[in-house]
């Protein structure tokens, strides 16, 4: 508290703490919330995140799986018809893989395929994404691919605000709601606001206001973006950059807004460009702003490799800021 | 305006009516609807895009006088 | 709970009736089929019928259900209207999934019966599921889950024994063990041809029974279930059963033999209780003709419904991708 | 009599060839007999009888393949039930040499051309404003990326007056495909509908007074023709006598959702074009004016949407003051009527007892007798009459 005002003082902690606040708040919010996944208990969590629940809220609670990723994400589709609210985490969206079946076969299909007798609310956590040298296998960046399916909702919470307030709103949501969390954020520190006890699910966020280019962009690269945008500012180009926050459904209306009043977009996504997120995020813009663009839909993205481990090869495969800046700077100022 | 303006107006406005005719080769004494295949519609364009372009008010009555290159050039620098 | 079987008149004129009602609807489901009435892949049940019938006979109506795509013998001893059925094959909007589903997705809220999973053992870690969420939810009841031999093949398959047996789940994992997962011979995918003997490595109770004898397949479900609640621990019954026609409509059948199947059909579930019933003089001959006549009647009347259903408005086509809320 | 035909076994399945017969004529049959062996892309497959009778008649011999649907052969015994009802469609025995031929468009449909490769590359957005403002893209110097012109870069530029749309061409565009657009067409309607037709000549002092008086007080842009008049008159009448605003589908008559005229543009050097004034009966006569201006130049340079071109209900030719007296239109099909419009002359007419030369024009309509019968285009064409003549209040 502060003493002058009475209202509580902001609170400076970390995304991976905002996610275990956000998990605890959860089930002792409602009895029907429980988490489980590959080491959420007495390990605490492979990122941590879950670290000492287990003991404050039980085992039934906070519920340890054997790795069985198909098994036990088709178990908490199962318990969500049944009436529970689960939370499952898979440890990185590689392991997700193994769950495919599920969440693609069952889960995003169950509410169409019975005719609405059935809703799948459920909520599966993942971490995404690389920076940490941990290689092809435990670096990539799937949630464009999610977001190809009917029938999920996509999350990506990037500041330590949305990852303390998304999560309650995506388990009141009566449908299978997959949240990315980027691991490079989970140390990240920021203030927390306490008069701010909510955030929707559904809007793009704009984290940066500007005239004469849009980033779009979300997870792990906002901040490198946020970082592009303030070294444009110092040559004199204005960058808006916007975080998507909600890959399905996307919220154009931000996006198209944005566009119409800056007439040029980059999109920044550290999945590949092949058939991805970025590449629908540019069709869309083509297709319902061509006639506001006054330069080519630029994309600055992962390269078309699998992520290498050494630490200079890793770097170089990631977009980077001083990419992000180039190609903002070259649709501005031409050339 | 003088007489090359009012020609190269004419003829600007012409190809933006009939795109693919061959303006170069417009005879200046024939009538214009029948040199390009102008209708009535073409024809009201026409008239509308040299007013546009010179502020000229062009009543029906005077259409009559516009209707070759020669007669039209000579309407709009009079 | 009761785990011992009746035999008495209305008992075995229940089960009669219920495996005759599968087969002739089927029978009405393969010829409206090849006249493209029902389009899509259809899985016909014939040969099977007591497996079902025997199992779901044993199962309260708070338990739930996990089917597969060869489903309509379960959807029709579950109690879902024939004529909600037939009208979902046909794909209409009075189908139980408003036409959605089709043949394979069989879904029902009120008997709780979780569809039609048309990937080969995706409904096993569904069933585990529902029995964690009834349990957490202290519930008292149970999961049966129908899956093929081809499952066992899966992954699902061990992950799903092995976490109901891990966290005491109430689920009877029921093989339906009909010697073929498609055109793939059991002995020639499985190292270990006992189903039943799989559960071991799991701590899971199991036992094998004569599928084509729908009192033996019903006795040991009503055991089964009642040892499931007895030890809150799942069991799993491998029911050895045979299906007669083809894996679904368009198949050659070049992986097995007529005379095998000639072998097979003298075990006909069907003809086999019906004289034994006549012989034993249990149920007479002009009983069983009324059946076969109100069966028919049924039938019919399911194929009329679902002529005069209509077709649900394409403007609905996007409703139930997401859901604006969960259904109570 | 019961037909027992090749059955549907599988979405995938279109048609088999019969390997074997298991049964003759005169042979009974029963309820689930297997009667015959199919071969298919998977194989041989037996295949049943749904009905019990005795067979009559074998219809496809050992060897033919032959659609699924087709009749294999005839029984004597009780007559089918709905449920075993025949396929909609009996396809003819296979081998069809060809694939069908594809069903001509309704509409000859000019291909759109894309512009043509420009020396001087462009943004969308100043395209755009270019086009706005009449300014030719290709003489400004660019400063976006690449050198493209950009929106900056038009707005330096000297504005010049509106409407001087320049140099676009209509680079893609195909004389002989849209003829053979218009070939099929043309043929498809003159084959398969049968015309009448009904003419009404109208007289138009009353619309022609209205119109000079009208264009005397505009200037040019604001200026409209007769046509207008014409086309006002006509939407209104269509909207009262809907069975001739539609198409004529799979046999029977489909109205349309509203009165979509579309206008018949001639192309110089051939070929037309009908782009739809979409809900020209909700029009008043200077929006429908602006319509057809903006239609017309912009069919001759190119410039039509798709969807301008996909839907009128109804055709509408006007040959305008060079063209012939009278036209009899031939229906672009599906639709089940056109409307002409001859050249406005001045005719002897009878006035109060006494002959006086007035303005007349020549209106027919073409009507597809399957969809509608000549007394409703008598009153569709009485209505238009008596429209033209209220033209002060039109």
């Amino acid at each position: 508290m502060s003493a002058a005002t009475g209202t509580p003082a902001p609170r400076r902690m970390t995304y991976r703490e905002a996610c275990k606040q956000a998990i605890r708040a959860a089930i002792l919010a409602d009895p029907r919330v429980f988490l489980m996944g590959e080491d959420v208990a007495r390990y605490g969590g492979c990122y941590a995140v879950t670290k000492g629940l287990a003991a404050e809220l039980g085992e039934a609670r906070i519920r340890d799986t054997p790795l069985s990723e198909n098994g036990y994400v088709g178990a908490g589709i199962g318990a969500a018809i049944a009436g529970m609210r689960p939370i499952v985490e898979i440890m990185t969206v590689n392991f997700s893989l193994l769950a495919l079946d599920q969440i693609v076969n069952s889960a995003a299909t169950i509410p169409h395929m019975s005719g609405g007798q059935f809703a799948v609310p459920l909520v599966i956590r993942m971490a995404t994404g690389a920076g940490l040298q941990l290689a092809a296998q435990h670096s990539h960046s799937l949630e464009g691919w999610y977001a190809h399916v009917p029938g999920l909702k996509i999350l990506a919470p990037a500041t330590v605000e949305d990852a303390r307030h998304m999560l309650q709103p995506a388990l009141d949501d009566p449908n299978p709601v997959l949240i990315f969390e980027h691991v490079m954020l989970y140390n990240r520190e920021d203030e927390l606001e306490p008069s701010i006890t909510g955030v929707d699910i559904v809007s793009a966020k704009i984290r940066r206001p500007g005239r004469d280019i849009t980033l779009v962009t979300h997870g792990g690269m906002l901040f490198k973006t946020l970082e592009a945008a303030a070294v444009l500012h110092e040559e004199g180009i204005e960058a808006e950059v916007i975080d998507l926050r909600v890959l399905r459904p996307l919220d154009m209306a931000t996006i198209l807004g944005s566009v119409a009043r800056t007439r040029r977009v980059v999109i920044v996504d550290e999945g590949w460009k092949s058939g991805s997120l970025s590449a629908e995020v540019a069709a869309r813009i083509a297709d319902e702003a061509f006639y506001e663009l006054d330069a080519p839909i630029r994309r600055v993205c992962s390269r078309e490799v699998p992520i290498p481990y050494s630490a200079h090869l890793e770097k170089a495969a990631l977009p980077q800021t001083p990419a992000i800046v180039a190609m903002a700077r070259g649709l501005v100022k031409g050339g | 305006m003088n007489e090359a303006e009012a020609k190269t107006l004419v003829l600007d406005v012409l190809s933006s009516i009939a795109p693919e005719a061959d303006l170069a080769g417009l005879r200046g004494k024939v009538a214009l609807r029948d040199e390009l295949d102008l209708d009535s519609m073409d024809f009201l364009n026409f008239i509308t895009f040299l007013h546009q372009r010179t502020g000229i008010n062009i009543p029906e009555a005077d259409y009559p006088k516009l209707s070759t290159l020669d007669s039209a050039v000579a309407y709009l620098h009079r | 709970m009761n785990d011992k079987v009746h035999l008495d008149h209305e008992h075995v004129r229940d089960l009669l009736t219920a495996m005759l009602r599968i087969r002739r609807f089927e029978e009405k489901c393969f010829e409206l089929y090849q006249s493209e009435k029902i389009r899509g892949f259809m899985h016909l049940y014939d040969g099977e019928e007591a497996v079902s019938v025997g199992v779901i006979e044993a199962l309260e109506p708070k338990d739930a259900i996990v089917a597969t795509y060869r489903e309509h013998g379960q959807a029709l001893a579950r109690g879902i209207e024939m004529n909600a059925l037939m009208a979902e094959l046909y794909g209409k909007q009075e189908g139980c999934c408003r036409g959605r589903g089709g043949s394979m997705h069989v879904f029902d809220r009120a008997t709780r019966f979780y569809g039609g999973n048309a990937i080969v053992g995706g409904g096993l870690p569904l069933a585990v599921g529902t029995a964690l969420g009834d349990k957490m939810l202290g519930r008292s009841a149970i999961t049966a889950c129908f899956f093929g031999d081809g499952a066992v093949d899966e992954g699902s398959f061990h992950e799903s024994m092995n976490l109901a047996s891990l966290w005491k789940l109430p689920v009877l994992f029921v093989c339906e063990n009909n010697l073929y997962s498609m055109g793939m011979a059991l002995e020639r995918a499985e190292a270990e041809t006992h189903i039943a003997r799989k559960a071991a490595g799991y701590s899971v109770a199991s036992a094998a029974v004569d599928g084509m004898d729908v009192v033996a397949v019903e006795v040991a479900a009503r055991r089964a279930i009642a040892q499931i609640h007895a030890t809150s621990t799942p069991y799993l019954l491998e029911c050895q059963t045979y299906r007669f026609r083809a894996h679904s409509m368009f198949d050659a059948q070049l992986y097995r033999t007529k005379p095998e199947i000639e072998t097979w059909r003298k075990k006909d579930p069907v003809r086999q209780l019906q004289a034994w019933l006549e012989q034993s003089g249990m149920l007479h001959a002009d009983e069983i003709t009324g059946i076969e006549a109100d069966i028919a009647a049924e039938v019919g009347a399911a194929v009329a419904f679902a002529e005069a259903g209509t077709w649900e408005p394409v403007e609905e086509l996007e409703r139930f991708t997401i859901m604006d809320r969960v259904p109570q | 009599m019961t037909e027992f035909r090749m059955p549907s076994l599988g979405a995938d399945m279109e048609a088999g060839t019969l390997v074997e017969w298991l049964v003759k004529p005169g042979d009974r049959v029963k309820r689930g007999s297997v009667v015959a062996v199919v071969e298919t892309q998977k194989g041989a497959i037996e295949i049943e009888i749904f009905n019990d009778g005795l067979v009559s008649e074998i219809v496809v011999p050992v060897g033919g393949r032959v659609p699924v649907g087709t009749v294999l052969a005839r029984l004597d015994g009780p007559a089918i039930t709905p449920a075993q009802a025949a396929p909609p469609s009996l396809p003819p025995p296979l081998p069809a040499a060809a694939p069908p031929p594809a069903p001509p468009p309704s509409v000859p449909i000019v291909p759109i051309a894309t512009a043509a490769p420009s020396r001087q590359p462009a943004s969308p957005a100043a395209r755009r404003l270019a086009g706005e403002r009449g300014i030719d893209i290709q003489r400004l110097r660019g400063t976006g990326a690449g050198g493209a012109v950009t929106v900056a870069d038009v707005e330096a530029a000297a504005p010049t007056v509106p409407g001087g749309e320049t140099g676009r061409r209509r680079a893609g565009f195909d004389p002989a495909a849209m003829r053979q657009a218009i070939a099929a067409a043309m043929s498809r309607s003159k084959r398969e509908i049968p015309h009448y037709y009904l003419s009404q000549t109208v007289e138009i002092s009353g619309a022609l007074a209205r119109l000079e008086r009208v264009n005397r007080e505009r200037l040019p842009p604001d200026r409209i023709l007769p046509a207008a008049f014409f086309l006002r008159a006509i939407a209104l009448a269509m909207a009262k006598t809907p069975e001739l605003n539609g198409f004529w589908e799979e046999g029977r008559f489909r109205p349309g959702d509203s009165v979509h005229i579309g206008w018949a543009i001639a192309l110089r050097g051939g070929g037309l074009v009908a782009p739809a004034i979409r809900d020209a009966d909700h029009r008043s006569l200077d929006e429908l004016m602006a319509s057809m201006r903006d239609l017309v130049l912009r069919a001759r340079s190119a410039g039509l949407r798709s969807s301008e071109l996909s839907d009128p209900t109804v055709t509408v030719t006007s040959l305008g003051d060079r063209g012939a007296e009278t036209v009899l239109p031939i229906i672009y099909p599906p639709q089940v009527a056109m409307i002409g419009i001859g050249r406005i002359v001045t005719r002897p007419w009878v006035v109060n007892g006494a002959i006086e030369p007035r303005p007349v024009v020549t209106i027919t309509l073409a009507g597809d007798h399957r969809a509608s019968d000549g007394h409703r285009g008598g009153v569709l064409l009485a209505e238009i009459d008596r429209l033209l003549q209220e033209a002060e209040t039109l």
